[in-house]
């Protein structure tokens, strides 16, 4: 196995932005149940079907986030890969590569959790539509809270890909 | 594995991450299905609303997609274009 | 393992991808299942709008099918086609 | 590792690729289930409608069912005919 | 490992994958048990519907079942039959 | 790894194999700990019907356990019987 | 790791096959904290019932736990009495 | 690998195993979270009955942390007692 | 890898295992998450409860951690005791 | 691999295990989105609370974030202090 040091890492990365794209499933899962609660909530309320339609994709639009950072992450390591041209031991940097895509997986988290929010925000404005600007508000609110822990895989995968400590 | 070339070692692990990017495919297949539900049930609620109903849960359901279109992309790019092997 | 090709470790990678890429069917599974009690349930309620609320929730499980149909392609470039041999 | 062969590295990967697959599994279970638990309820509350809604439910696991089904075959492709063999 | 042999490989790669197949079973459990959590609500408050309510919990349920037995019969396959090693 | 023979790669894959087939329990698990809630449910609601709440929530339960036996046959017949051992 | 032996490989292989068998105790944790919540809840509702919810959460839950334990036994089977040293 | 030893493999894979053991307390988290859920609001409706509803809840949770515990179990004797280095 | 140690094996798993160990925090997150939601829930309908509803949610809470904190203390221990060099 | 190092096999190990330990994070996008769906839920219904709703909702909140933030400490650790090294 006297692989040239490049094809590790390239190998690895190539796992990594695999690993990476798992991360969407959130996104999936949480936009998913925004379109319910919204179609429900212009069954019950079809005067205000903009309004609640609007909330339900402001919502998922932040929901997309963390699918977002992970293609992103996922584009990087293959078409621009920062590890290739990085001293070190090829083994180190492959496993890099992985670690950032198993980090960014995190991401699955604050997709179903901001979609979830998102589908409650889309259900309250329907039936309350006054009520739009504190809803939204709360909502907003909430699903910055919920995207902490995939901004931190970020932040752990941007290390393990551009300032790698183990080189 | 003496007669294994690095090209080899690449396109293998092209080919594990190619179907772990295709698992992102889980999400929109739950919340498509949620929204398919709900939009069936309010759909007997308001029959009268059926066009609005559906155009939402249909707009809904696209936004869902959208991960699940990038892990096949992903997919793709490595199985047909694979930019890892011109950085040997 | 000496005598493993190239070809070999590539095509044995392919069926691990393969593999990998029929889990995304979870989702559509979860989700059309989902889409069956509540379509259940609104016919059960009423029953004279079995016709739109079974239509919505075909409607709705067809869209939620995509990905796990692009799983299924995936694996099947992978088995029966594979462009990573020919990258080669 | 001297004695084993190229066609036994992608068979062994194969016997893991099917095992894969299955997991696709998974989301009928849930989701038929789910359409079980719904089906059951709305039965008790609507006798009067049972026909409709067995039905309905009935129809609704079958379209839940395909993905499962998509695991299946690609286990049994790598099981019993194995495509990736023939391009080594 | 020079002892270790072709059939070997196969063999240890088809305990896993046995194992592999039989995590379908975890959609059955779920679903199953969603139907028997629905089916004793029901029973609950419909005691006379009794008859009704469990027969479709059932039939819901064998439904929900298929995919774990899928996964069964490939786990069974690879330990029992195991095709792969006439494939050699 | 010379002194490793066939037989012991084939029975450390059944270690891991049968280690993964337990994990098919989650399902049991998760859905009879369901019908436990609607259970205690049901019976705070209607006391009187105690007796049907609590048989239909057992053989609910009973159907809901099954996928999570086969894993732990198939695991028992890795680790005690192995008919891997006797292909070789 | 020319010093390996086949004990030691089969030894290794069991101690990840008992951490992975203990990942089926996920099912239960879910499974019987949904039925502390609706057991709460249901006290909370009719204090007079509180027998007769506790006797149904806990039945149920005992019900719930027995992947929990296969899988402990298995993990149990692989670190102290190991069967698969004996197939050498 | 010439200067790794027999025991320095399975102490390797004990480390792997006494991680895969932890994640079986995902299960106790989500469950007793969702009884703290449930506590939370049933005390908020029903003030009066606090005392039963938080010992309810409490019971309930205990019963769901036993398999967490059983992970923790299989980890610390895997890391302080290991009887696999003993079967050498 | 001449020269890998016994003691570098032991390591690197240590490392892997201590990163499977914390995964275990999953189910905190969402329990408690569970019980944050039903908290406001709760305390927006009964402000007057606020005192009660927000200690049971608390006191659920600290309860959900525990698995979390198990997985957290073998991860440590991995990381800054490393009993398994020890038995070398 | 020939100029593989124990240092090196650490650290790679390192770079896995730092990625695995981030994946905790999901429980907490799961939970804290939850909570922040019931709290624009209810400030939705009780506008008149929602001071102490979105109070209620950011504490739990917090409480919820702690084992993500395990998770990161242990990514951290790995990443720059690894206390691994210094064991060799
Ligand atoms: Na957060
Ligand atoms: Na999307
Ligand atoms: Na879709
Ligand atoms: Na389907
Ligand atoms: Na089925
Ligand atoms: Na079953
Ligand atoms: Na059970
Ligand atoms: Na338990
Ligand atoms: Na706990
Ligand atoms: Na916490």
């Amino acid at each position: 196995m006297s692989f040239e040091r490049n094809a590790l890492i390239l190998a690895g990365s190539a796992i990594g932005a695999g690993f990476a794209m798992i991360a969407g499933i959130g996104p999936g899962i949480g936009q998913g149940l925004a379109a319910g609660k919204g179609a429900e909530a212009v069954s019950y309320n079809q005067k205000n079907s903009k309004k609640s339609t609007l909330v339900m994709l402001l919502g998922s639009a932040v929901a997309e986030t963390s699918g977002i950072l992970a293609l992103v992450v996922a584009l990087i390591l293959l078409f621009m890969n920062p590890l290739i041209g990085v001293e070190g031991t090829g083994l180190v940097l492959a496993a890099s590569a992985i670690g950032a895509g198993l980090s960014m997986i995190a991401g699955i988290g604050a997709g179903i959790g901001q979609g979830y929010a998102a589908s409650k925000g889309t259900e309250a404005v329907g039936k309350r539509p006054k009520l739009q600007p504190a809803i939204v508000r709360t909502m907003f609110l909430g699903q910055a809270v919920a995207q902490t822990t995939g901004i931190y895989a970020l932040i752990v995968a941007l290390v393990l890909m551009f300032i790698n400590p183990f080189v | 594995m003496e007669g294994i070339t690095s090209e080899a070692l690449i396109l293998a692990a092209s080919a594990i991450g190619a179907g772990l990017a295709m698992i992102a495919g889980i999400g929109a297949g739950i919340g498509q299905g949620y929204a398919a539900g709900k939009g069936a049930e309010s759909v007997g609620r308001q029959p009268e609303a059926q066009g609005d109903i559906v155009r939402t849960m249909l707009l809904g359901a696209a936004v869902a997609e959208t991960t699940g279109i990038y892990g096949l992309i992903i997919a793709l790019v490595l199985l047909f274009v694979n930019p890892l092997l011109g950085m040997l």
